[in-house]
């Protein structure tokens, strides 16, 4: 079952999409939704290291993703 | 203890109400505007959005930490999301308490962190008609603020 | 920059849509109230006098002393005196800057200023029906504030 | 002409007035107003060296005063 992929703010407008669906193998990390990532169109405007979400919660690209799970790719934040 | 993110106009008063009791002795407040010039350029507005259900998540864990940090303060903050114009609030923060300098530390505290970790992204329109978005770590630290 | 001793309520919206213009990205303010304990005592209220013409220079002096401490910054503040019932504001200082650490740092300078050289006095009225003037040079520390 | 000397708050409770009149000596200092404030009933809850304003403005004992002056003893600022 994929997982949902995220993007907001810059990354979306890079990739031209806000949501990437990725069907990960078994004991997939963050790090191969990143992968997946670049093989699109405009992710060479994405940075070496974004930051990530598992599940609306900071993560690392080492971390496990699950059947389910919703990652996000973070933008630098510019809040307040 | 509160967070919101919201699509409505802020009210820095009503915050101001909501963290009043009679066993603080000081409230402060922050509010942040958008301002008309960014690096040099001439902003005509600005567009927030947000990764709403995390940045809830972290906004919610701030003013919790704030209020761990400094017990005793009792803290509130509303971020708004869409287009607003310029000298219009992005957000309100509101911390009360016994004692000032709690009080002062709380607001500046939950700001603080706001911007290093809260999924929020805002777009400046330009007085030219181009846009961008704001990416607070690729400019210089004077331009960053608020 | 402005500074007043008022005899009615203080309206802290006021105070910041009175700093606000679209050169400023954070307004600060604080609000002063009257707390229901001090010093381990039940208070019921304040009594609030002033050397007047005194109170308005050296307020007015701090304020500009903000200002000039923080270039940019816009500084509004107002005293109340009289009688005043728990939760009645005191006093309110509201602080603009293009950018929040000015902000900041200009509201919490009046309000430490302040503490420290207007001539204002305060009477405590206990709820035991007592009441006595409020000596911060006679406290500990902690229980001088705000 | 006297100089006015104003009182305030507990100063005020203290000797019984907020306000007393001082015809000072030429030369006369504000040491030489509180002198004369020590000889009025009440005065022995005066600490031992007010805070002083001469016309508004802080000042200090051995500042000289002159005819007219609004001369002020300040008890501890409490304002806030």
């Amino acid at each position: 079952m994929p997982v949902r992929v995220l993007l907001f703010a810059s990354y979306a407008e890079a990739l031209g999409r806000d949501e990437v669906a990725f069907d990960p193998a078994d004991e997939a990390t963050i790090a191969d939704v990143l992968a997946h990532l670049r093989t699109l169109p405009g992710a060479d405007r994405l940075p070496p290291r974004p930051l990530v979400a598992v599940n609306a919660r900071y993560a690392t690209v080492t971390d496990a993703i699950r059947s389910g799970d919703e990652i996000a790719i973070i933008p630098p934040v510019a809040g307040g | 203890m509160r967070a919101a993110i919201v699509q409505r106009p802020l009210d820095a008063a009503a915050l101001l109400a909501e963290v009043a009791a009679v066993g603080h002795g000081a409230t402060t407040c922050f509010v942040g505007t958008v301002r008309d010039t960014h690096a040099g350029r001439h902003v005509s507005g600005m567009d927030y959005s947000a990764y709403e259900a995390m940045a809830l998540h972290e906004l919610n864990a701030i003013v919790a930490e704030a209020e761990a940090r400094f017990p005793g303060a009792q803290v509130v903050c509303e971020h708004r999301t869409g287009a607003l114009g310029l000298g219009e609030a992005s957000v309100v923060i509101a911390a009360a308490h016994a004692h000032r300098a709690p009080a002062f530390d709380a607001c500046r505290f939950v700001i603080e962190e706001l911007k290093q970790r809260v999924p929020i992204w805002k777009r400046e329109h330009y007085v030219d008609g181009t846009r961008a978005w704001v990416d607070p770590t690729a400019m210089a630290p004077e331009g960053s603020h608020p």
